[in-house]
C-alpha cells in the first residue's frame, strides 16, 4: 500500500489543480492537447532538478548530503558556457564539462571519505567554493552558447529530456537493484562500521558515490543550458534545497539506510506539478482567496513536505505477508 | 604559590567542565585573540578598529541571538531550519501591529510572543508526528514565511510586498539597545551553561533519548522545553532584527538565517570532530561576521 | 545465601502480579504471567532470548504498559506509566542496554533524574553535586572520577555506574537486568557483595541472567519463562541446570557441546608470524591447519580481538607477516581481499559491527554472498530469493518473513542470520568472535553444532570466547593471549579450567600446571 | 521484494505511457502555427489576456507597477496576469513563460532577470502567435516585438554621475552600491555612469564597488565597512532602491552624513526620512506605476493592430517617445529627482 501514497498525492494535485487552473477545455481533444504539452513543459521543466534528485538520493543512502549540487551543476554551465556555439562545442566544450563534473565529484568525495570531513561540512564549504569559481569564471556576464549548438536544444526539448531521464532512470534503477551496489550504498549509510566489517570498500563506494553524483549534475546541467539557454553567475541559487527536499519527500531517509529512486521521482514531481499549478491558476486564486495564490506555494510545499515523509513513515497500512519459511 | 583563591576558582571551574571541555574554551579564546589582530592588521589606514568592534556588536547581536537558540536544539540532538522563516512571521507580525498604530510595547510583545509560540510549535510537531527534526523545520522553512506573506496580505490593506516602519520610536530595541540585548542574552546564556540543570537535561537528550527515557526523564518534555528555551533566545533575535530594519519585507527577509547562525556549530564540527559546544564559543560568530 | 534470610511469607508481598499479557503488533510476547515477591526475596527469571523477560522488565519499570492483568505493588493496585513514576515508587532498573548519557559528567549522570544541590540563588551548587555522586559511588566501592565524561569510560566503568547509581536510589525493589554481562571476577564480586548487604536491608529483587550457575548461587525462587508463557515457579532448592534449562528450551538437552567429529589435521590454512601492532599486541606467531578449530583465551582486553581484526585486514600491521594457504598478505590486502580469498570474520558486537537493526532481514543476509552470484555486476533476484530461503531453512532462522527487520529478531536468531551471511560464501577460514555471546541456550547449541560441522567439513575455525566452557568444549587446541601476546598453546590434556585462568594471568608454569 | 520493485517500475511505465501517448500530437501542435488560440480562451471571445512577469514579485517597486498594469487593464477591458517568481531568477521566469504560452494568452510581457535565457521562449511564444514585450529591463537579441523603457538608460546613468559629481565638486573618491552585477539595467546605468566619469571627471576616483544583494540591512553593513575601510570617501552612488536607504542608514549611523555625498535610484516612501533629516540631498525615480500602465497600454495597442511610430497616440496616455538608440523602445519619460522640497508632491504609492 506504501508504495502507492506518493502516487496517489501527485495524481490528485494534477486533478485538482487542473480544475482550478486558468484553462476551459472545450472538446476533448483541447484537453488532450493541453494535457500533453502540459506534461512535456512539466518534464523538461524538472529535468534537472530529477537528474540531480538521483544522484542525491545515493548520497543520502549513505547518510551524506551534497549541498553543493547547485553550485556544482552552475559551475559546470559556466564552464561549458566559456566555448563558442557551434559544432565544435560538442567535441569541446560537453567533455570539459563532464572532466569538470567527474573533477568536482571527486573533490568533494575525497573530502569526505579520504580526510574524513563531515559531509555537511564539506559541502556546505564546496558550495561556497564553486559559487565562488562560477563568479571567478563569468565575472558579471550572462552567457549563451548553447542557443547557436546544432542539436544541443534536443536536450532541453520534450522528447530529449524524457530519454534522457528515462534512461538515467532504467539504467540506475536496474544497476542499484539488481546489483549490490543498493545494499552496499545502504548499509555504508546505516551501519558504516558494520559495512567495514562486511568487507565493504567503504571509502571507495563514498568517492563513487559523490562521483556518480557529479556526473549526474553534468547531465542536469546539459539539459538546464539547453533549456535556459544561458547561464550567469548566480544560475540556479537555492535549488539545493528543492533537490534535497524532493529526495526527501521520496521517502529517503536523511539518516541514511533507506533509499527510494521511485520516491525520489514522485517526490520531484510532486513538488513540480504544485509549483506549475499555482502558476497556472492565477484567476482562481484573484476570485476565491483573500491573499495572493503564489503565497500559498511555500504554505503548501511545507505541508506536503512534512506530510509526506509522514505519511511514509507512519501510517499504519497493513503489513504485507511475505513468504516466510 | 597558589593563592587560595585560584584553587577555589580552578576547583569551581572544574566542577563545571571537564578538562577537555576547559582546554577548548581556552583554544577558542586564543583562535579569537588571533582573529581580533588579524582584523586589526586588515584595516586600512585610517580605518577605525574601535569602530569597527563596537560596531560588531549590534550587527551581529540577531545572529548570535539566534546561536544560542540553534545552539539550546542542537544539544538536544535536534535541528531547526525554520528560525530564519520563524523570524519572518514575527517580523511580519510586528509590522502590521505597527501598522495599524497600536502602540510599540504591543508591537514588541506581539513580535516576542509570536516567535515563542511559533518556536514552542516546532518542538510539539516533532515530538507528535516524530519525524526527524530536520524535515519538520526544513517544511516549516518555507511554511512559515507562506504564512507571514498571508498574515501580512489579510492584515494589512493594500499590502504591497512590505510594511514600512517610519515611526521611530517602533525602533529603539534594535537601534538602541541592540548591544544590550546581546550582552543581557550572553549573559543569560553563560548562567544557564554553567548553572542550570535543564541545560544538562538537554545535552542528556541529546546524547540518548533512550537512556533519559530509562533514567525517568521524560524525553517529549524536554524536547519541548528545549524547543521553548531556544524560543526565547529566539524571540530576543527577532525582535533585534526586525527593529533594525526600516521596511519589512516577509518574501526576502531573513533568508539563509539558519544556515548563517549555524556556521560557528558546522566549525566546531569540524574542529573537534563531534556536536558538542558551550555557549561561549558564539564568540566565533562575532569575528566571522567582521570578516 | 538465602538461608540465612528466607522471605517471609507471612509479610505482604512486595509485588504481586496476576496475568500480564503484552502483545506487540499482534505478536504475543507475554502471555499470562503471575508470581509474587516478598519482601527481601530474590527471585531469579530465566528464560532464551525472546521469551519475554525485557518485556516483563520494561513493563515493570514502566517503559511499556502491559495490555492486561494488574500489578499490586505494596498492597496496591499501580500502574506504571513511565519510569519517572516508577522511580518515585521505589522501583529503580537495570537494563541489559547500558542507560548513560555520554557527554553528561559521572556526577551528572548519577544524580540526573534526582533534584540537585542549589546555590542560594538557585543555580546549581557544583561543589555539593560532585560531592554527593562521589559519596555514592564510594558506597558502591568504586573509585570514579565524578568529573570524567561518561563516554570516556570503559564498558565495565560504565556498568558500574548504572548499578551504582540504581542502588543508591534506596529501592524496595531492585531490578537487574544481566548485570554482569561485561564484568570481570573481582567486579562481579563486588556486586554481589553489594547486592547481599541490600537484601539484608529487605530489599526485594529480580534477578535476570544466562549465567545458570550465578543464577543459582544468588536467587531464592526461579520463574521460567518460554515464548512469553510463565512455565515454571520453584524455590532454588529444587532447582537444578539440566532442570532449568529443560524448562527453558522445552525439551532435554544432553549434550552441551556436540564433538562428532574425530581431530584430525589437514593443510595449512593460515600461518602467522611475528605479527605485532603497536600497543594492541605483538611478536604473535601460530598457524590454523583445516579441519581444526583452534581457540583463542584469555582475558577481555588482551588482545585478541584486535589480532582478529587484523588478520581480516581491518587494521594494518606494524610488523609480521600472514600467509593465507600459499599467498602471502600485504598491506594493500583488505578486508574485501579477504573475503575473496575465502577468510570471513564474525565480530564480537552484532548490533554495532554486523547489522543495520533497520534493514530486512533479506538484505542482511544477502549482503554477505551475493557478488559471488553476479553476472556482470548484476544479480539475478531469483537466486537471492533462493538462498536466502536456504538460509532461514538451513540456520533455522525463526523470523516472520524476509521482510522482518533484523533488529526485531532475538540475539540468537540475529547471530545465526549473520552466520548465515558469512558462511554460504563457503570460506575455507573463519574467524569466530564470541558467537555465543547473549545468545540463549538452544540457538548456542545449535550454534555450536554448525561449528562443528564446518571444522568436520574441513574448515579452518579460529575461535574467540571469553566462555571456558565452550572454549574447553570446541577447540582442538587453545592458544592463551595476555597482554598482547600469545603465552601458552595447550593441547590434548593440557587443556584444563585451571590451566587456562592461569595461563589468562600469565601464571602458568610448571610448577603450577595442573593435570 | 521482487514485486514490489516492479511495481515502482509500473509507475514509471505509466507515466512514459501517459506522456508518450502525447508525443505524437504533441509534436504536431507544436510544428504547426497555432491560430490565435488565445481568443479561446478567458471568458469571452473578445477579451485580451495580457500576461506581466515582472522580475520578481512581493517587492514594492514591481507591486506598484501591478497597481498601474491592472488600472490600465480594467480601463481598456482586458483581462491582466501578473505574476512572477518570488527570487530574481532566470530559469523561473521562463517556467511562467512555459505556463502562459500553453494557456494561450494573447502577449507576454516579460522584465527579464536574465536577457539571454529567454531567447528561445519569445521563439516558442512567437510561433504561438504571442506578441512578447520586454519591459523595465531589456533582452535586445532575444527578438521581442517592443521594449518599454522606463527611462534612456544613458540618461540616467549620466544624470547620477553628474549629480554626485556635482554634490562633490568634480573631485574625490567615491565608490559605487549596487545589488548584483548581473541585473542588466542597473549594470547598463553603471556602464554609462562609470564611461561618464572616465569622460567628464577625470579627477574623480573611484575606490570601490560594494555588492549589496537585494538587501537593505546586508547594504547597510557593507557601506558602514566601505566607510571605515575609505576614510577619504566623498560620494556613494547607489544604484537599486535597497542600496540607498541602506547607505543613507550607514551615513546616519556612523554620523558621516555631511560629509559624504549620496544619491540614486530609489523610492520615495523608504528615502522621505532621510531626506528630511538631510542626509542626502536628492535620488531619481521614474513613476512604475505610470512604467505598469504604459506596458499594458502599449501591448494593447499592438495587440490591436496598431502602427507605433514616433508621437503615435495612446488612448489613456497620449503621444509615445521611442530611444533615440533604438527604435523599438519605447521610453516612458525622463528620470524625476526627487529632493527635499518636490517629494510631497509625487505620490507613487511605493
Amino acid at each position: 500500500m506504501k508504495q502507492f501514497i506518493l502516487p496517489a498525492i501527485l495524481i490528485s494535485e494534477i486533478i485538482f489543480f487542473t480544475w482550478i487552473g486558468d484553462y476551459t477545455f472545450k472538446s476533448p481533444e483541447d484537453f488532450l492537447r493541453y494535457f500533453q504539452s502540459y506534461s512535456a513543459d512539466l518534464l523538461t521543466q524538472s529535468a534537472p532538478v530529477l537528474l540531480a534528485a538521483f544522484g542525491m538520493t545515493l548520497i543520502l543512502a549513505t547518510a551524506g548530503i551534497d549541498l553543493s549540487i547547485a553550485s556544482m551543476i552552475a559551475l559546470i554551465s559556466c564552464v561549458m558556457s566559456s566555448f563558442d556555439g557551434d559544432v565544435s562545442f560538442w567535441w569541446k566544450a560537453v567533455p570539459l564539462g563532464l572532466l569538470v563534473a567527474l573533477v568536482l565529484g571527486l573533490t568533494n568525495g575525497s573530502l569526505i571519505a579520504v580526510l574524513d570531513v563531515p559531509p555537511i561540512i564539506a559541502t556546505l564549504g564546496t558550495m561556497i567554493l564553486f559559487r565562488g569559481l562560477c563568479f571567478t569564471v563569468m565575472g558579471d556576464l550572462e552567457k549563451s552558447p548553447f542557443f547557436d549548438v546544432p542539436g544541443y536544444e534536443w536536450f532541453g526539448r520534450f522528447p530529449g529530456a524524457l530519454l534522457l531521464i528515462s534512461l538515467v532512470y532504467l539504467g540506475l534503477g536496474a544497476g542499484y537493484h539488481y546489483s549490490r551496489k543498493k545494499r552496499e550504498l545502504l548499509m555504508i549509510g546505516g551501519n558504516p562500521i558494520a559495512a567495514r566489517y562486511a568487507g565493504i570498500p567503504v571509502d571507495r563506494r563514498l568517492i563513487q558515490v559523490y562521483v556518480f553524483s557529479g556526473f549526474m549534475a553534468f547531465l542536469s546541467a546539459v539539459c538546464f543550458t539547453a533549456r535556459n539557454s544561458s547561464v550567469s553567475g548566480s544560475s540556479l541559487t537555492g535549488m539545493e534545497l528543492q533537490v534535497i527536499a524532493a529526495v526527501i519527500l521520496g521517502g529517503t531517509r536523511v539518516q541514511g539506510g533507506y533509499s527510494s529512486l521511485s520516491g525520489t521521482f514522485f517526490g520531484v514531481f510532486i513538488i513540480a506539478v504544485l509549483d506549475e499549478g499555482l502558476r497556472g491558476a492565477a484567476g482562481w486564486g484573484e476570485e476565491n482567496l483573500p491573499f495572493k495564490l503564489s503565497y500559498l506555494q511555500y504554505v503548501l510545499i511545507g505541508i506536503i513536505l512534512i506530510g509526506g515523509v509522514w505519511m511514509n513513515t507512519h501510517l499504519p497500512f497493513p503489513k504485507k505477508n511475505a513468504k516466510s519459511s | 604559590m597558589t593563592s587560595p583563591w585560584t584553587v577555589n576558582l580552578k576547583s569551581r571551574l572544574a566542577g563545571r567542565y571537564s578538562r577537555f571541555l576547559l582546554q577548548r574554551i581556552g583554544f577558542l579564546l586564543i583562535g579569537n585573540a588571533i582573529l581580533l589582530i588579524l582584523i586589526y592588521m586588515m584595516i586600512q589606514e585610517g580605518g577605525s578598529f574601535r569602530e569597527v568592534v563596537l560596531r560588531a556588536g549590534p550587527n551581529v547581536a540577531p545572529t548570535v541571538l539566534a546561536g544560542f537558540a540553534l545552539t539550546v536544539i542542537i544539544y538536544t540532538g535536534a535541528i531547526d531550519l525554520s528560525i530564519g522563516s520563524i523570524i519572518v512571521v514575527a517580523g511580519t507580525v510586528f509590522g502590521v501591529l505597527s501598522a495599524q498604530e497600536s502602540g510599540p510595547i504591543v508591537a514588541f510583545v506581539g513580535c516576542l510572543i509570536t516567535t515563542c509560540v511559533l518556536c514552542s510549535f516546532n518542538g510539539w510537531l516533532i515530538h507528535r508526528l516524530a519525524i526527524p527534526a530536520i524535515i519538520v523545520t526544513l517544511g516549516g522553512l518555507t511554511f512559515y514565511r507562506g504564512i507571514a506573506l498571508i498574515l501580512a496580505d489579510i492584515g494589512m490593506e493594500n499590502f504591497s510586498g512590505f510594511i514600512s516602519i517610519t515611526n521611530e520610536s517602533y525602533q529603539w530595541p534594535g537601534k538602541k539597545l541592540a548591544g544590550f540585548i546581546l550582552l543581557f542574552g550572553t549573559l543569560t546564556a553563560l548562567v544557564l551553561e554553567w548553572y542550570s540543570r535543564t541545560i544538562r537535561h538537554f545535552l542528556a537528550l541529546g546524547s540518548s533519548e533512550e537512556a533519559c527515557q530509562i533514567l525517568g526523564l521524560n524525553p517529549g518534555a524536554i524536547l519541548q522545553k528545549a524547543f521553548f528555551v531556544s524560543g526565547c533566545f529566539l524571540s530576543a533575535a527577532a525582535l533585534v532584527y526586525v527593529t533594525r530594519l526600516q521596511t519589512i519585507e516577509p518574501s526576502r527577509m531573513a533568508r539563509g538565517f539558519a544556515l548563517e547562525s549555524s556556521v560557528p556549530w558546522w566549525l566546531e564540527a569540524l574542529i573537534f570532530s563531534e556536536v558538542k559546544a558551550v555557549s561561549s564559543e558564539r564568540y566565533w560568530e562575532h569575528f566571522f561576521f567582521i570578516l | 545465601m538465602h538461608s540465612e534470610f528466607s522471605p517471609r511469607q507471612d509479610t505482604d508481598p512486595v509485588l504481586e502480579l496476576c496475568g500480564i499479557s503484552k502483545s506487540f503488533s499482534g505478536v504475543s510476547a507475554l502471555k499470562d504471567v503471575s508470581f509474587s515477591l516478598g519482601t527481601g526475596e530474590v527471585l531469579g527469571l530465566i528464560g532464551e532470548n525472546g521469551a519475554g523477560k525485557s518485556t516483563l522488565i520494561k513493563i515493570l519499570s514502566g517503559i511499556h504498559s502491559s495490555d492486561s492483568g494488574e500489578i499490586r505493588y505494596c498492597g496496591s493496585q499501580i500502574t506504571v506509566s513511565n519510569p519517572a513514576q516508577g522511580l518515585r515508587l521505589g522501583i529503580a532498573a537495570i537494563h541489559q542496554e547500558l542507560a548513560y548519557c555520554g557527554s553528561l559528567t559521572v556526577a551528572e549522570n548519577m544524580m540526573l533524574a534526582e533534584a540537585w544541590p542549589r546555590l542560594k540563588w538557585g543555580g546549581v551548587d557544583w561543589t555539593k553535586l560532585h560531592g554527593q555522586a562521589c559519596l555514592r559511588l564510594q558506597e558502591f566501592g568504586l573509585n570514579l572520577d565524578t568529573q570524567q565524561l561518561c563516554r570516556e569510560l570503559s564498558a565495565a566503568e560504565k556498568q558500574e555506574l548504572s548499578i551504582a547509581r540504581a542502588l543508591s536510589l534506596n529501592a524496595k525493589l531492585l531490578i537487574l537486568d544481566e548485570p554482569t554481562a561485561s564484568l570481570s571476577e573481582p567486579e562481579i564480586k563486588r556486586l554481589f557483595d553489594r547486592l547481599a548487604q541490600l537484601k539484608k536491608q529487605g530489599v526485594s529483587m529480580i534477578y535476570v541472567s544466562h549465567r545458570l550457575e550465578e543464577v543459582l548461587s544468588f536467587v531464592d525462587r526461579i520463574c521460567v519463562l518460554r515464548d512469553g508463557e510463565q512455565v515454571g515457579l520453584y524455590p532454588v532448592e529444587e532447582a537444578s541446570i539440566p532442570r532449568m534449562i529443560r524448562d527453558m528450551v522445552g525439551r532435554p538437552l544432553n549434550q552441551v557441546f556436540p564433538r562428532t567429529r574425530e581431530s584430525f589435521q589437514g593443510t595449512e590454512l593460515l600461518r602467522v608470524e611475528g605479527l605485532g601492532r603497536d600497543g594492541l599486541f605483538q611478536d604473535i606467531s601460530f598457524q590454523v591447519n583445516a579441519g581444526e578449530m583452534v581457540g583463542l583465551g584469555g582475558l577481555v582486553g588482551a588482545g585478541r580481538s584486535e589480532l582478529a581484526r587484523a588478520l581480516y585486514g581491518l587494521y594494518p600491521v606494524d610488523s609480521g607477516a600472514i600467509k593465507l594457504r600459499e599467498t602471502i598478505l600485504n598491506s594493500k590486502s583488505n578486508a574485501c581481499d579477504r573475503l575473496q580469498r575465502k577468510m570471513v570474520y564474525v565480530p564480537e558486537e552484532r548490533k554495532k559491527q554486523s547489522l543495520v537493526l533497520d534493514h530486512t532481514l533479506f538484505n542482511s543476509i544477502c549482503i554477505g554472498f551475493s557478488d559471488l552470484a553476479a553476472r556482470f555486476g548484476f544479480i539475478p533476484p531469483s537466486f537471492e530469493q533462493k538462498k536466502t530461503e536456504h538460509c532461514m531453512e538451513r540456520y533455522r532462522i525463526r523470523a516472520t518473513g524476509f521482510d522482518q527487520s533484523v533488529g526485531t529478531l532475538s540475539g540468537g536468531n540475529q547471530q545465526k542470520s549473520i552466520l548465515a551471511r558469512w558462511l554460504e560464501r563457503k570460506p575455507d577460514l573463519i574467524i569466530l568472535d564470541e558467537p555465543t555471546r547473549g545468545v540463549d541456550i538452544a540457538a548456542k547449541m545449535e550454534i555450536h553444532s554448525l561449528m562443528d560441522q564446518l571444522a568436520a567439513d574441513g574448515k579452518g575455525i579460529l575461535l574467540i570466547t571469553s566462555d571456558l566452557q565452550e572454549l574447553l568444549g570446541m577447540s582442538d587446541r587453545i592458544l592463551v593471549m595476555c597482554q598482547g601476546r600469545i603465552t601458552t598453546e595447550l593441547k590434548g590434556d593440557r587443556m584444563t579450567e585451571d590451566n587456562v585462568i592461569l595461563a589468562a594471568s600469565d601464571l602458568l608454569t610448571p610448577s603450577t600446571e595442573i593435570k | 521484494m521482487k514485486k514490489l520493485k516492479l511495481l515502482q517500475l509500473g509507475h514509471f511505465f505509466l507515466w512514459i505511457a501517459i506522456l508518450l501517448s502525447g508525443t505524437s500530437c504533441g509534436v504536431k501542435q507544436e510544428s504547426g502555427p497555432l491560430s490565435n488560440q488565445g481568443s479561446e480562451d478567458g471568458a469571452g471571445d473578445s477579451q485580451q489576456v495580457i500576461a506581466m512577469l515582472p522580475k520578481l514579485i512581493n517587492i514594492d517597486y514591481f507591486d506598484a507597477c501591478n497597481r498601474g498594469a491592472a488600472e490600465a487593464a480594467s480601463d481598456l477591458g482586458i483581462r491582466l496576469i501578473y505574476d512572477g517568481p518570488s527570487e530574481p531568477s532566470g530559469s523561473e521566469q521562463n517556467k511562467f513563460m512555459d505556463t502562459w504560452i500553453r494557456q494561450g494568452v494573447d502577449a507576454i510581457c516579460i522584465a527579464p532577470n536574465q536577457p539571454k535565457t529567454i531567447r528561445r521562449f519569445v521563439e516558442k511564444a512567437q510561433a504561438a502567435g504571442i506578441k512578447v514585450f520586454t519591459w523595465d529591463s531589456d533582452a535586445v537579441e532575444s527578438g521581442r516585438d517592443l521594449m518599454i523603457s522606463q527611462v534612456e538608460e544613458s540618461e540616467l546613468g549620466e544624470m547620477l554621475m553628474d549629480e554626485i559629481a556635482g554634490q562633490m565638486n568634480g573631485k574625490g573618491e567615491w565608490a559605487i552600491a549596487i545589488a548584483s552585477l548581473d541585473a542588466a539595467n542597473l549594470n547598463a546605468w553603471r556602464r554609462y555612469a562609470e564611461a561618464r566619469a572616465l569622460a567628464k571627471y577625470p579627477e574623480m576616483i573611484l575606490v570601490d564597488t560594494v555588492l549589496t544583494k537585494e538587501d537593505e540591512n546586508y547594504a547597510r553593513q557593507k557601506v558602514e565597512t566601505l566607510l571605515n575601510a575609505h576614510p577619504n570617501l566623498k560620494g556613494i552612488i547607489a544604484f537599486d532602491s535597497n542600496s540607498v536607504p541602506g547607505a543613507a542608514e550607514a551615513l546616519k549611523t556612523t554620523g558621516k552624513s555631511g560629509s559624504i555625498a549620496l544619491t540614486g535610484c530609489s523610492t520615495p516612501s523608504k528615502m522621505r526620512p532621510y531626506l528630511n533629516q538631510n542626509i542626502l540631498k536628492s535620488f531619481f525615480l521614474w513613476d512604475p506605476s505610470a512604467l505598469g500602465d504604459l506596458t499594458v497600454r502599449v501591448a494593447h495597442a499592438v495587440l490591436s493592430g496598431k502602427e507605433l511610430k514616433e508621437g503615435t497616440a495612446i488612448p489613456g496616455y497620449g503621444p509615445i517617445r521611442f530611444s533615440k538608440e533604438d527604435s523599438k523602445t519605447v521610453i516612458l519619460s525622463d528620470p524625476i529627482r526627487f529632493t527635499k522640497d518636490n517629494i510631497d508632491e509625487f505620490d507613487f504609492g511605493i
